[in-house]
């Protein structure tokens, strides 16, 4: 390979250098804002892992697969996997390719920003080496990966469906300006290599077109508007980049590292937040799988649209967006990017400033200590299972039965655990609640407590101090009664299937000891979806805005994903999740507790 | 305002009342704050008009105030009011005329009381036989002193000196009618006119050339209640009462108040003068208060009786403004003189509210 | 002033014609369901903060009706968010995102 | 066809004393049953209270349509409007008749649909109906709708009203303790009808209990609620007294909050409750017929034999018996005439 353009340089790179700078230092100012605006302790905490080899491996390992390769959507759909990987991985390495090739055959050249890109323009073919067709065949190789991808994403724009989406987002105006510059560079680059390979040398893609093409064009001339439309196709993708979904492509790439340092949302715009959102690739991938789009009313409220309002900066529809949600969180056990949803809304909800502030400290928590004291195992029940007097008592027979020495916290109605607070936003007075409720239960002097709601159970777990007290939930308590040989159960005909609650699975990983305890009992099958992509029942107390009648749809369509494999009952172990679902179930909907009671041996 | 929708309930509600020969027992309280009133009615039933109007001296208080204070139980109410009956049968009269509105309230629940339960008026008998040997016959009539200077207002108009009109613009005077709770809220057919829309002192106002003004607390109590007011710690209540209904009348600039009970001219005459100490407002012209008038007092100032001998010095608010649209004469220097023309003392003067 | 021992006592009764609607007003245009309480008091019988701050939506409603907004701002402050009266709600009002609205709306005055 | 119509006219008269709705349809189904009917109407029109009527809860039906559908079922009955029956009394297996013009009538079986009244709202004094320019009835307000006439209404702007429910209903004072029934659902029309008329306006309703028994009925006291913003204030009124501006001022109490309230109102409506037809407690005593304690006609007894007035012949369609709704009162009139079918069938 020699090079054969006298100074190494074309104006017709102009358009793609433009654009890289652009880009470059876009994403370089933006980097600096994320990091500026970063809480002093997170930042160092980004730092120091960057420096700690093994957050730094994890780091590239995980932006190796998810950035280029796509593992998570591999696993979830592997045509769309593909058709992802093909277009990143194949880029990845044309780019990586080119670089090689420039070291190689021209190393004096490799500080130019856009030789290595347009490498076969500059450069012709002096003699045939192995090196040499090794590396042109890998590039043509790759460039026809790509070239399938794209092939595939030009399906998938006009017929989502045969990809298993049912809906996908709507792009703006720049996103497709993006999109089809990002179609046409491949095809665009074919063409340039095509043109120029028996100057540069050709593979096997680019070798033959090129014997065929010289058929019928007499001369040389005709290869520069082609590569002029190859580096104009760069640059106008590179320039509309960050106002595009394509944004996501660098974003994630400092995302990763930043999650893996385990910064966290603080406020909905600032800092981490904006690479969150930044991240999202707009596939709307989370449509589908939001409970709320049973109706179509809500599909522009979902995650997705969430972040394209931020980015926007509509203040009112991200009120909207942000009030609506039920914060089930399986947009984020979907989304390719891992982008949090749920917690961007409640950074939002926590922004809002009120008039009027509740204040408890007028409830006096001395006669509830007074009644607990001496309990080995405090069962709170809470409020949403006061509501279900009957899961109570079974598990309260249950415990009976067992032997189990407990003591109920609030027998004529207690304290609020908090979480409906601070799930409303209102993380301070949340915290004015759980004060009163560590009081009650350390006065207790209790080492388990026991929760028959997912709701207080999870907020009880992530964030109450209560050293040296078990917190538990009645499913784990129970299966391990169940293991300890202390709860016999009886197994019968009857079918069952398992409803996850939201905050018990995504939000606290428990399946398993459901199902185990299911098992003992009867036949279990599963729902459509479930475990980690179960579907919200629609009662939640996440969802701010959403009223009685608008969740009639949610909790139907909810019930059909349930029933797909036509179980007798319905059994859940969240009351709120049981109370929805009775509404309109078509067959009984039952807590685990009250199953197991029925079916003690 | 539909007039005649008020006629139209007035004419459902006229009581019979003889013209004559009536047994008057007087009210405890009026002669002290009202001197000249009680005396104005026999003067003209009985010197103007020439009915026969008994009364005697033996007749005691009816019990009413120490029944409606929650100091003594109904059966010794009525024990008392027997009594009375006692009097009045002995006298040889069977109609009953009372000065004060509670008596006349007690009298009417009393007989009310009996015909529903006759085994009560069996017992009361018994009561007032061991107490004084005593045996009576139930009135044939009872009625308040007002109704019957309601039915004698024609006559009395033709006689009138002067009206219930403002001499210097020809318009008739806008009165507030105030009408005691007792006299018709409990037994609304014993009213002239009815509970609603009494029309006894109305009737009076009207056909003396006033103009009656409907105002809307216009049912309201006057403020008095009893234990309200005789217990201290309630007087605070007793006043708001008096000031609602002030703070409802204002807006119609009444010229004066006519009343029918011995209380409600006392505290809707005297709290006038405690509410404008205490807010700094009166509800007449010109920092004066609105003069409220016994229905005898009016009566009296209609027929020409000099304003002093009707004892309307007495009154806190000042009644001079409502004389001088009247046009009734009187004599500055002899406001204060008694009737023996020397100095019956002279009170000191509120802050507030303008005396004279 | 003279110190009669006694004074004026405020009326206790609501002027239906001189209160103060605005906030209700402006709670309307942010929740219209607002308007078809009927009163039944389920969200007060299963209220978790009721029994220790006397909170009561159905009382918030008729106070806010009536301008008594010490009143409203009383039981407001007791409200734990829970959901229950969400829940119980036969009419099916978003009761909880009504005291949301609430506690938002900024006062002209301040009426404590 | 028309000869076995006329062959079974034979059978028997009916006299149907009230020509209202009741009236009416038994009129028509006698008809269709064969006999020879006879309608008498105190007043110079058939229709009773519904002709007077501009539109039907739940449906807003208006009633001229109604009461045209009604009318020509009965053409071939005997129609006798403006007459007053001056005695009546048992002859034979039948009765006779005799209207105050002097006809006589014979007939073998008598309906009595004479229906209610409505309360005298007068009586209730304190509310101040014929004493205040603005305060009317639910008659009054009806017909407002109807004719667009009401000098209490034409040519003002009600931007504040008021519905008083249970006027004369459920008050021992009034000397009727019983519900009247449509009283309610009445005042929701008429409130949402008002608030039609007057988008501005204010509206409050006084109601002691809100008894919205029927079909859609709770559906128009949440349209009342959330479309037409209509205040409900569970408490009666106390008294109604004149303001200076010449609006009415309402006092009542709010019995949920447990104060009193006051409100400043352009027009009070009140929604008289029903009695029962006082015309009829004489003819009752001719026919030996008994009066039940709440002034209605008592029937034989209150579950099977509401048409049946325990006197042999006699029988009973609509309000007489008690307040009733429109469509009760159809229903009933219709079991009325087969009942009496099958009084006179012997069977």
């Amino acid at each position: 390979m020699i090079e054969r353009v006298p100074g190494a340089f074309h104006p017709f790179v102009l358009p793609f250098v433009a654009g890289m700078v652009f880009v470059l230092g876009w994403c370089l100012v933006g980097m600096v804002r994320i990091l500026v605006e970063l809480p002093r302790e997170d930042r160092r905490r980004f730092f120091l892992s960057l420096v700690t080899p093994k957050t730094a491996w994890k780091n590239i390992k995980d932006i190796f697969l998810n950035c280029l390769i796509h593992v998570r959507l591999w696993k979830r759909n592997k045509v769309l996997g593909y058709m992802h990987s093909s277009i990143a991985f194949g880029w990845f390495m044309l780019i990586l390719l080119g670089h090689i090739e420039v070291i190689l055959f021209v190393p004096e050249r490799v500080h130019f920003l856009y030789y290595p890109i347009f490498f076969n323009f500059f450069v012709a073919e002096a003699d045939s080496t192995l090196q040499g067709s090794l590396l042109m065949f890998l590039m043509d190789f790759f460039l026809l990966v790509i070239l399938s991808g794209i092939a595939l994403a030009m399906v998938k724009r006009f017929r989502s469906r045969l990809f298993g989406m049912r809906r996908t987002t709507r792009p703006s105006v720049l996103d497709r300006v993006g999109l089809y510059s990002l179609w046409a560079i491949f095809p665009l680059r074919l063409m340039a290599e095509v043109f120029t390979a028996h100057i540069s040398g050709g593979s096997f893609l680019t070798g033959p077109i090129n014997a065929l093409f010289l058929h019928f064009f007499s001369n040389d001339l005709h290869y520069m508007p082609t590569w002029w439309a190859y580096s104009i196709a760069l640059g106008v993708f590179m320039f509309v980049l960050p106002f595009t979904r394509y944004m996501h492509i660098p974003a994630e790439m400092l995302l990763i590292p930043m999650r893996n340092a385990g910064i966290g949302i603080r406020h909905p715009r600032r800092g981490f937040a904006k690479l969150e959102y930044y991240s999202c690739p707009g596939c709307g991938v989370c449509i589908d799988a939001c409970p709320m789009t049973a109706s179509r009313a809500n599909v522009k409220d979902c995650t997705v649209y969430l972040n394209r309002q931020l980015r926007r900066g509509n203040e009112r529809r991200i009120e909207q967006i942000s009030d609506k949600c039920l914060l089930c969180g399986k947009c984020t056990e979907v989304c390719q990017v891992c982008v949090q949803g749920p917690e961007l809304r409640v950074a939002q909800r926590r922004m809002r400033s009120y008039a009027l502030s509740p204040d408890y400290s007028q409830i006096d928590t001395a006669p509830m200590q007074a009644a607990v004291r001496g309990a080995k195992v405090l069962y709170f029940a809470g409020c949403m299972t006061q509501l279900t007097p009957s899961i109570r008592k079974s598990l309260e027979a249950l415990l009976r039965r067992a032997g189990v020495d407990y003591k109920l916290m609030d027998p004529d109605g207690g304290l609020c655990c908090g979480r409906p607070l601070s799930m409303a936003g209102r993380e301070e007075q949340a915290r004015e609640l759980m004060a009163k409720n560590t009081e009650i239960i350390r006065a207790s002097g209790c080492e388990v407590l026991l929760l028959s709601c997912p709701i207080c159970y999870r907020v009880f777990r992530e964030s109450y101090d209560l050293p040296g007290v078990r917190v538990v939930h009645h499913t784990v308590f129970l299966r391990e009664l169940q293991l300890a040989g202390r709860l016999p159960l009886r197994s019968g005909p009857e079918t069952f299937v398992y409803h996850d609650p939201c905050e018990l699975g995504r939000g606290c990983g428990i399946y398993e000891e459901p199902r185990r305890l299911l098992d003992g009992v009867g036949t279990r099958v599963e729902a459509a979806s479930h475990h980690a992509e179960s579907v919200c029942c629609g009662g939640s107390l996440g969802s701010l805005t959403l009223g009685y009648r608008q969740r009639e749809a949610i909790v139907r369509a909810s019930l059909k994903n349930l029933t797909a494999e036509h179980p007798a009952t319905i059994v859940t172990a969240c009351p709120l999740c049981q109370t929805t679902f009775a509404r309109y179930a078509d067959r009984p909907v039952e807590d685990i507790s009250q199953t197991l009671l029925r079916n003690l041996g | 305002m539909i007039y005649q929708g008020k006629q139209k309930i007035w004419s459902d509600y006229q009581k019979e009342i003889p013209a004559d020969h009536w047994f008057y027992v007087r009210s405890c309280i009026r002669q002290s704050f009202f001197p000249g009133s009680e005396r104005q009615f026999l003067a003209i039933s009985r010197d103007l008009l020439g009915h026969d109007i008994y009364e005697t001296a033996h007749h005691t208080t009816c019990g009413g105030i120490a029944y409606h204070s929650d100091v003594i139980p109904q059966e010794t109410a009525m024990t008392i009011v027997a009594r009375q009956f006692a009097l009045m049968t002995e006298a040889g009269y069977r109609n009953l005329v009372a000065s004060c509105i509670t008596s006349f309230g007690n009298y009417t629940e009393t007989l009310e009381t009996w015909r529903e339960f006759p085994e009560l008026e069996a017992r009361v008998r018994e009561h007032l036989w061991k107490a004084c040997r005593r045996e009576f016959e139930k009135p044939e009539y009872v009625a308040h002193a007002s109704d019957l200077i309601y039915k004698y207002r024609g006559e009395i108009a033709a006689r009138a000196k002067f009206r219930l009109v403002d001499k210097a613009t020809g318009e008739p005077l806008r009165v507030v009618e105030h009408i005691g709770c007792h006299y018709s809220k409990m037994f609304p057919h014993k009213g002239v006119g009815g509970a609603e829309y009494p029309c006894v002192l109305s009737g009076m106002a009207e056909a003396w050339g006033g103009q009656v003004i409907d105002y809307p607390e216009r049912r309201h109590c006057c403020g008095f209640g009893f234990r309200q007011y005789l217990v201290k710690a309630n007087r605070g209540y007793s006043l708001s009462n008096t000031h609602k209904k002030f703070e409802s009348m204002e807006p119609f600039h009444p010229d004066l108040i006519i009343t029918n009970c011995p209380g409600c001219p006392y505290f809707l005459d005297r709290w006038q003068y405690v509410i404008s100490e205490q807010t700094g407002k009166t509800y007449g012209r010109n920092g004066y208060g609105i003069p409220v008038l016994t229905y005898e007092e009016l009566a009296g100032l209609v027929l020409g009786v000099d304003p002093w001998d009707l004892g309307l010095q007495i009154h806190q608010v000042a009644v001079e403004p409502l004389l001088d649209k009247m046009g009734v004469p009187y004599d500055p220097a002899r406001k204060y003189l008694g009737l023996n023309e020397k100095e019956i003392m002279r009170p000191g003067l509120p802050s507030v509210l303008r005396c004279c | 002033m003279i110190d009669f021992g006694f004074n004026l006592a405020p009326s206790s009764a609501v002027n239906l014609d001189e209160i103060d609607l605005s906030r209700y007003r402006a709670l309307l245009r942010m929740e219209p369901d607002a308007r078809i309480c009927m009163g039944c008091g389920s969200c007060t019988a299963t209220c978790t903060a009721g029994p220790f701050s006397g909170m009561s939506v159905r009382k918030v409603l008729l106070a806010l009706e009536r301008g008594q907004h010490v009143e409203v701002n009383r039981m407001l402050e007791g409200c734990m968010l829970c959901g229950k009266c969400m829940m119980v709600c036969p009419r099916g009002i978003n009761t909880r995102h009504l005291i949301l609205s609430l506690c938002r709306i900024k006062q002209e005055e301040n009426y404590d | 066809m028309a000869r076995k119509k006329a062959s079974k006219k034979t059978e028997g008269r009916v006299v149907v004393i009230g020509a209202g709705v009741a009236g009416l349809t038994a009129a028509r189904e006698l008809l269709a049953l064969g006999y020879e009917v006879v309608l008498l109407e105190q007043a110079d029109r058939p229709g009773g209270h519904v002709a007077q009527w501009y539109k039907l809860f739940p449906d807003m039906s208006p009633t001229a349509p109604i009461l045209e559908d009604l009318l020509s079922g009965v053409r071939e009955a005997k129609l006798l409007c403006g007459v007053e029956i001056a005695s009546i009394g048992r002859l034979g297996d039948g009765f006779n008749l005799i209207l105050t013009s002097g006809t006589a009538i014979s007939c073998s079986a008598v309906l009595v649909a004479t229906g209610f009244r409505l309360f005298e709202a007068r009586r209730k004094e304190e509310y101040g109906y014929g004493v205040y320019d603005q305060v009317m009835t639910n008659q009054d307000l009806e017909r407002w709708f109807a004719t667009g006439q009401d000098p209490r209404i034409t040519g003002r702007d009600i931007r504040r009203a008021g519905f008083v429910h249970c006027v004369g209903s459920r008050d021992e004072k009034a000397g009727n303790t019983q519900c009247s029934k449509v009283c309610c659902i009445t005042a929701i029309k008429q409130a949402i009808e008002l608030k039609e008329r007057f988008p501005q306006a204010e509206i409050w309703c006084f109601y002691m209990d809100l008894r919205l028994f029927g079909k859609k009925y709770e559906d128009f006291y949440i349209h009342a609620q959330r479309d037409c913003g209509i205040h409900f204030i569970r408490g009666r009124v106390s008294e109604v007294s004149e303001a200076i501006d010449g609006r009415v001022i309402v006092k009542a109490e709010d019995t949920l909050s447990g104060r009193p309230v006051k409100v400043s109102l352009d027009m009070l409506v009140l929604m008289s409750g029903m009695v029962c037809n006082p015309g009829i407690h004489a003819l009752a005593g001719s026919l030996s017929l008994s009066v039940d304690a709440d002034g209605f006609l008592r029937s034989r007894d209150n579950i099977l034999h509401l048409n049946d007035s325990g006197q042999p012949g006699v029988f009973y369609a609509g309000a007489v018996t008690g307040p009733k709704t429109v469509p009760e009162t159809l229903a009933e009139a219709r079991s009325a005439a087969l009942a009496i079918h099958r009084y006179l069938r012997g069977l």
